[in-house]
């Protein structure tokens, strides 16, 4: 198929539908309103359903529900609104249940504005719920990797039994792009559903999908069994790309939209005889660890986290990094998406932007 | 007249009574000297004879211990 | 074309500022060339304004944002004073001379007013006045041939409003020619 | 010889946890008797909400979502929607349905999702202690409001079966008790009409129960169901707020 | 006064009245149920504000407009009910709002237990909102300590303008211990609040209380302008206890009840002749990072993390660490408590612990 | 030369941001009038919610409080509590107060926080751009219902005001119009009401003002005021759902 | 009889229409030829001779930018 | 005393666990000494059973959680069997020998048996046995005195049931003998 110009939002939309989408519940927010609005039209056409939840709150719920009975659920939101579902999502993890949260940011705290923002960082891979629990995040640069993630995204979670999130920034969401939607996805053997809450009539044994374990011995093999399966994401589902990672004198890690930037950054960077790579996390939960921790670079005088927030990448970078190299930050706030002339300025002047 | 039979499943009797204000011929109590493994008095019936199978007890038994049989 | 062209949109809402970003887009995809397009969105496009950007590029485009334009799509004032200083030296400004008279361009910087209003009210409805600026940015540009721009506005208008595809069309092609007459 | 009662297979043999006396196990024990009667407990999937029902997911023998407080309506649009043609009910407190879960309870009814609420009004919040609920009555000493519910401090009790009457989604609904014999087989009888017309797709159905909570009132089991006919009844009176019927359930 | 033998919950109730706890709005949750409980009582019969109010989300937002208005203003929760008042936490943030957050931690995620944790750890610190902010996060141990800074926690929140959030385990607020009430507050000079929306007549100019930038520009104005706030609470409010930190041969990293525990272990330990010290942060954010920065122990074999959850803390004490010294972990979850014997093993073991 | 009408005091001189012809403006101007005329600008807190009216806080000449989406009566709730003697009001949208923040809503209505609340139901989100609200009406093509709505996959528009009736903490309940210049004065004369009782101390009061989108509703602002009269006005009748008046409040 | 005197902030106008539409002597019209900087047509009146002062305008102006005076 | 003590009370919901947890705690306040007393709360103790553990010492109390006890009571046969693996093998434990019979007791260990609920209904009612309990414990560790735990238990029972500290009294005395008798 040739390609063809899309908004982020409905390459998002049109991807889940791809990936096997059966479900969606979401509430209105800017800047991520096309991807409702574009599957209650093509999912009731097919069939399928949408429900236009009366909150975030509800949503995540309903995806709780649609996914217990074994179906592939999804919703979408933005900033104070995936603030809300953080309940709900904890709920998720703790009952082992697959879903796709998409999560369009915007500028915060707070109301804050509709601008694109990187400033959720820490919301997604961090959680607000309660709990040892991990999300798998995913945060693609482009809308093509968007829909490529996406289409996928059901498959990972159904094959670790956990919600994924992919993150976007609201210009991702918001801008059009050529994209082509019929690159092939990775085939994985995904186990049956048995855990389904479909009536007992329908299976074997009767289903039950809960949280909860008063007794703290059974809550507690229940945690290391998640955290058993967290460990098998990391060691399978860690994504990063490197780009011009040939002896850098400086690395930039920078995801989204900041490392689409970047790459513009390093070919002015280049003309100035300053060789710089990225590392582009592509998960950010489970971080890309790895891609340090082989970092072999003799002439490299230090790593330049850049983001579209004021450092909450940057503790991970410093963690993976483990005091090996010098670590610089530039950030941008508030929905300010920084040009690449600002990230050229910002290898230029690294010395300064060295934290503590 | 109906007779009936009533089975507790003591051990999940909870002492609560409720059989006992309900039965119509008065004639369940819990008695005092005997305790299940919870702690709970046991629900016992003084007059077997008198039990007219309304089921009553039953019915308003939370935790569903009572079965009653009826010897027509 | 060697490098990716930048290229900024701007003016009231309702003159058809997004659709002819889109447009831009649009063609180039169809003409196999990498695009993006950048609107401004949500309550900040409320109570007047409206701007987006496009970026144009036989290469994949990497950064979607740039504080450098080559090329201001200006259709009222405001939007030229507040973009005009993001253009280029070898950039080019081209301005609706229906609503803006003698504006006070940045030294050096090629500007073309063109009177896309009076000309689409010539036309018969000033809807098409936004066709008139893409047909003078066309021209002006070499970019996108007259049938890759007819194939996405017949995409663009669907069924519903297929109807709308003359008048389009003949606005482009005024555009063209007041482009042609103010460059001389 | 025939039996005349025995324990229906709608629930487990799993002990309730439920105090001694709790109207929880006489409720449960209805909706179970229900589900198995109608034949539909293979066919059925049961919302816990939390509260003291939390547990019911090991109680009712069916299939069972637990949801977070609050939101088993939500949790039940999920399931239904994508299993049109199965049986899914709601079991949930007044903290739950009344409190934190108004917004999804009123929005599935306005939705008319085809679903059943057992709605268990006992005026307090049970599983955390005994605190003021919505519902509580004014006068009522819980250990939110240890000198009693005072109307110009906490508000009234609210009434949700009344205000679900303006639902257009709702097609049945009903308030029974569960405080004397009587009243534990009209109870029934409405439960059964509620899954009944979940069955024909009649819309949304609820059924609210008023429930005895003897521990947080401090009262024997008897009195507690003594306190429901004399106390809660007037302020919460039994009735059918609506029924579709069986005209077109517009 | 003599000392009194008081619950957690009660003590911090009291202790916020003590405070100057001008109005409280809370939902119940176990473990903290008796915060409400006394305060429902306390505050009606000195004439202040009590409302339960119908979920966590109206009581964070109504704590929102009781700060706003001016008054002092708190709410208690627990795991999955302080999840649910993140929305609410970063607007109180974004608007520069003041008050205090109780939060006694059960097993999570989801519903999880009701047995004492620390798996909220993440949320505490990291919140669950959206956009680039801080709470301040203190973790106190004892409940004498509980009430001490509870006492100040209102002057603290006042003169920063942010909320405060005390985080407790279940263990913590359902135990009774021994307390002083009236040990005295350390006094700040605390600006008017001249930002109180009071009404016009009240007050010079007209206020509005918000979180909304629309522009980018002031939107990341406004996010610098609180970095700089928080840089401010790092360098005047990092709070840390060092216990037995001459030379020792391993350094414990503990807080709250698990700090407890392990000063009885390093006990059994010293008798073992292995000297153990303790750094135990009071404040979790910000964190004491200043502490690992000055540490110099020359025979230190390694830091050992002990937490009741798996592993959250441990990634702030990576970051404080910076590759300086090796780390291990030990952490229980689900709501169990080691017990000292517990972390005498771990020490033991502590080759294996190490992570990485 | 006297002045028959001008722009109130209770406005500040900060353009509306609000599209051409949409009713917000109308009703900003009525309320602010209202505290105008009643002496009370001063002494007033408004809380303004998330919907286009999100901005209300620059146009009303009052203190005021942005709040959260659906969570303006539980801030407003926190500024009267403690602030007995001020006036406060919110300013609520149908996504906001309908949808995600009934709950709230309802809960203040049932505390009987003295608050009034100002109800702007316009059929759609209005800033998010023209999704279906709960009060959309049937066959209504929004963004999220591009077909229309339809009763059986969205349910039937919610009936705020019906709803409320039910609740006791309620003492004046309105639902108006500004559809023409009429409705206009009437809407007014509710506005006013609802905050005199508010003066008295009467309890919880609300207006529900059907009001227009022009934008969203693809229409121009004479026919989405025609609109509202002909279509909307007979599913949401106008009506005085409760007035306390000077009875005791009970 | 009353006259109105009528004074528009014309720089917040928007054009709605909603003052043309509901004034009952139909003197109000929006001027195509002439724009306020945001782009909107500016209103204008016809004859003011005919206005009646009864604020209907006014009243109905969303944005509030029309002042009636009235010369009794 | 010079080190801490760890005590663990308990037995079945309605039996008094707690109380006796708590008169414990706060007698070692009164009489100036450090103690803690944890609960075991929420749900887990619906559908019958109660524990709690006090901490009683001359210095501050670090750990508030043992895995060892020095003492424990218990009130019924579950809890003597689920938690008389923690004592210590110089511990001590205290039973209800009007519900316990012939327990096996951990090789080693010290254990009395006290038939609680026979000697509190023989002063006149159930509700007491609690009480005898604590005096009998008291007897045996020599910790609290009457006076203390007299205090203690006016401010504990209130004004409203201040009529039940003699009973109350009475009960710890009967604990008391009971323990000298079987101590025998
Ligand atoms: C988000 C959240 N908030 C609060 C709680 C604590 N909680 C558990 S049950 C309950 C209320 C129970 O009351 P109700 O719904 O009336 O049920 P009952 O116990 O009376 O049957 C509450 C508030 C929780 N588990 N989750
Ligand atoms: C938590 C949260 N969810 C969603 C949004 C996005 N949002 C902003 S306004 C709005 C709805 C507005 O509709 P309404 O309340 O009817 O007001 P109107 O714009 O129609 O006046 C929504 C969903 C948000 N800001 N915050
Ligand atoms: S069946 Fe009827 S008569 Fe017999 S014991 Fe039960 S209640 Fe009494
Ligand atoms: S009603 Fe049931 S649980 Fe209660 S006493 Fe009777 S048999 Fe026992
Ligand atoms: S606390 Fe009340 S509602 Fe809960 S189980 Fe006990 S008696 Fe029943
Ligand atoms: S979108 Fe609709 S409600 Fe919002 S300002 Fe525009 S016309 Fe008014
Ligand atoms: S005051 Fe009345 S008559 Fe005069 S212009 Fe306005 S509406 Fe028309
Ligand atoms: S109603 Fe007001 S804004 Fe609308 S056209 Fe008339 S004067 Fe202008
Ligand atoms: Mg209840
Ligand atoms: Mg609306």
């Amino acid at each position: 198929m040739a390609k063809q110009l899309m908004k982020g939002n409905e390459a998002i939309a049109r991807a889940a539908m791809l990936g096997g989408l059966d479900a969606f519940f979401g509430y209105p927010i800017t800047p991520q309103n096309e991807v409702p609005e574009y599957l209650s039209r093509y999912m009731l056409e097919e069939g399928k359903v949408f429900v236009q939840s009366e909150s975030e709150v509800a949503a995540i719920n309903m995806v709780y529900g649609a996914a217990a009975a074994g179906f592939r659920a999804m919703t979408s939101s933005s900033s104070p609104g995936i603030a809300l579902k953080q309940e709900g999502i904890t709920y998720l993890c703790g009952s082992e249940l697959p879903c796709v949260i998409c999560s369009v940011m915007r500028g915060g705290p707070g109301l804050g504005s509709i601008q694109p923002s990187q400033g959720d960082y820490n919301q997604a891979t961090r959680g607000g719920g309660n709990g040892d629990y991990h999300v798998i995040v995913f945060a693609p640069e482009t809308i093509q990797e968007t829909i490529d993630i996406m289409k996928e995204a059901f498959d990972i979670a159904d094959y670790y039994r956990n919600p994924v999130m992919i993150l976007v920034d609201g210009l991702i969401g918001q801008m059009m792009e050529s994209v082509d939607l019929t690159r092939p996805v990775k085939k994985r053997f995904l186990p049956e559903k048995d855990f389904a809450t479909t009536g007992t009539n329908h299976h074997n044994k009767r289903n039950v999908v809960n949280s909860l374990y008063l007794e703290s011995a059974e809550l507690e093999a229940h945690n290391l069994a998640l955290k058993k399966k967290y460990d098998k994401v990391i060691i399978n589902d860690t994504r990063y790309e490197l780009i011009n990672m040939e002896d850098p004198d400086y690395v930039i890690v920078a995801f989204g939209t900041m490392s689409r930037v970047c790459r513009s950054a390093i070919e002015t960077l280049s003309e100035k005889k300053i060789r710089v790579g990225i590392i582009r996390p592509i998960s950010l939960w489970p971080f890309p660890n790895r891609a340090f921790e082989t970092l072999e670079a003799p002439h490299l005088k230090g790593i330049l986290v850049v983001e579209m927030n004021l450092g909450q990448m940057l503790t991970d970078v410093i963690v993976a990094n483990n005091g090996k190299y010098p670590i610089g930050f530039y950030g941008r706030a508030g929905g300010v998406v920084p040009d690449p002339s600002n990230v050229v300025d910002a290898i230029v002047h690294f010395k300064d932007l060295v934290v503590k | 007249m109906p007779k009936g039979i009533l089975t507790f499943e003591t051990e999940k009797c909870k002492g609560c009574g409720l059989c006992v204000a309900f039965c119509p011929v008065k004639i369940l109590y819990l008695d005092k000297s005997t305790m299940n493994q919870s702690g709970y008095n046991i629900i016992k019936i003084t007059d077997p004879d008198k039990c007219i199978a309304c089921a009553t007890c039953a019915l308003m038994c939370p935790d569903s211990i009572i079965t009653v049989e009826v010897n027509n | 074309m060697c490098k990716a062209i930048n290229i900024r949109v701007a003016g009231f809402g309702g003159q058809g500022v997004m659709m002819t970003g889109q447009l831009m887009a649009y063609c180039a995809t169809y003409e196999n060339m990498f695009s993006l397009w950048v609107p401004s969105y949500g309550p900040e496009t409320r109570g007047g304004t409206a701007n987006c950007s496009v970026i144009v590029s036989t290469k994949t485009i990497a950064s979607p944002v740039f504080m450098n334009a080559d090329v201001l799509i200006a259709f009222n004032l405001p939007s030229l004073t507040k973009y005009m200083n993001m253009v280029v030296d070898t950039g080019v400004i081209l301005y609706n001379s229906s609503m803006i008279k003698d504006p006070v361009i940045k030294q050096g910087i090629k500007a073309f007013g063109i009177p896309v209003n009076d000309i689409a009210i010539g036309l018969g409805t000033i809807q098409v006045s936004n066709m008139v600026m893409l047909g003078a940015y066309m021209e002006f540009s070499g970019l996108f041939s007259d049938q890759t721009v007819e194939k996405v506005l017949e995409k663009f208008l669907g069924e519903k409003k297929a109807h709308l595809l003359g008048i389009n069309k003949q606005a482009i092609q005024a555009g063209r020619e007041a482009m042609i007459a103010v460059k001389e | 010889m025939d039996i005349k009662y025995k324990k229906t297979n709608g629930l487990t043999d799993t002990p309730l946890s439920y105090c001694p006396g709790c109207s929880h196990g006489i409720v449960h024990k209805l909706v179970a008797e229900t589900l198995e009667e109608l034949g539909v407990l293979g066919e059925t999937i049961a919302i816990a909400s939390v509260g003291c029902s939390v547990f019911s997911y090991k109680f009712f023998n069916v299939d069972a979502v637990q949801a977070a407080h609050g939101r088993a309506c939500a949790v039940a649009t999920g399931v239904k929607r994508n299993l049109p043609d199965r049986i899914v009910f709601t079991y949930q407190g007044d903290g739950d349905l009344a409190s934190i879960g108004i917004a999804e309870t009123i929005h599935a009814a306005n939705r008319k999702e085809n679903i059943t609420v057992i709605f268990i009004n006992n005026c307090i919040y049970g599983m955390t202690g005994g605190q003021m609920a919505p519902t509580s009555l004014i006068g009522q000493k819980t250990t939110t409001s240890q000198t009693g519910r005072k109307s110009d401090v906490h508000g009234n009790p609210i009434h949700i079966s009344e205000m679900f009457s303006q639902i257009e989604g709702v097609a049945y609904l009903e308030r029974v008790s569960v405080c004397n014999p009587r009243q534990v087989r009209n109870a029934k009888k409405a439960i059964k009409k509620a899954f009944t017309y979940q069955m024909e797709k009649k819309g949304f159905t609820m059924i609210e129960v008023l429930s005895s909570c003897p521990v947080n009132w401090g009262m024997t089991p008897v009195d507690a169901l003594k306190w429901i006919e004399e106390k809660m009844t007037p302020v919460f009176p039994l009735k059918v707020f609506k029924d579709l019927g069986d005209e077109k359930n517009v």
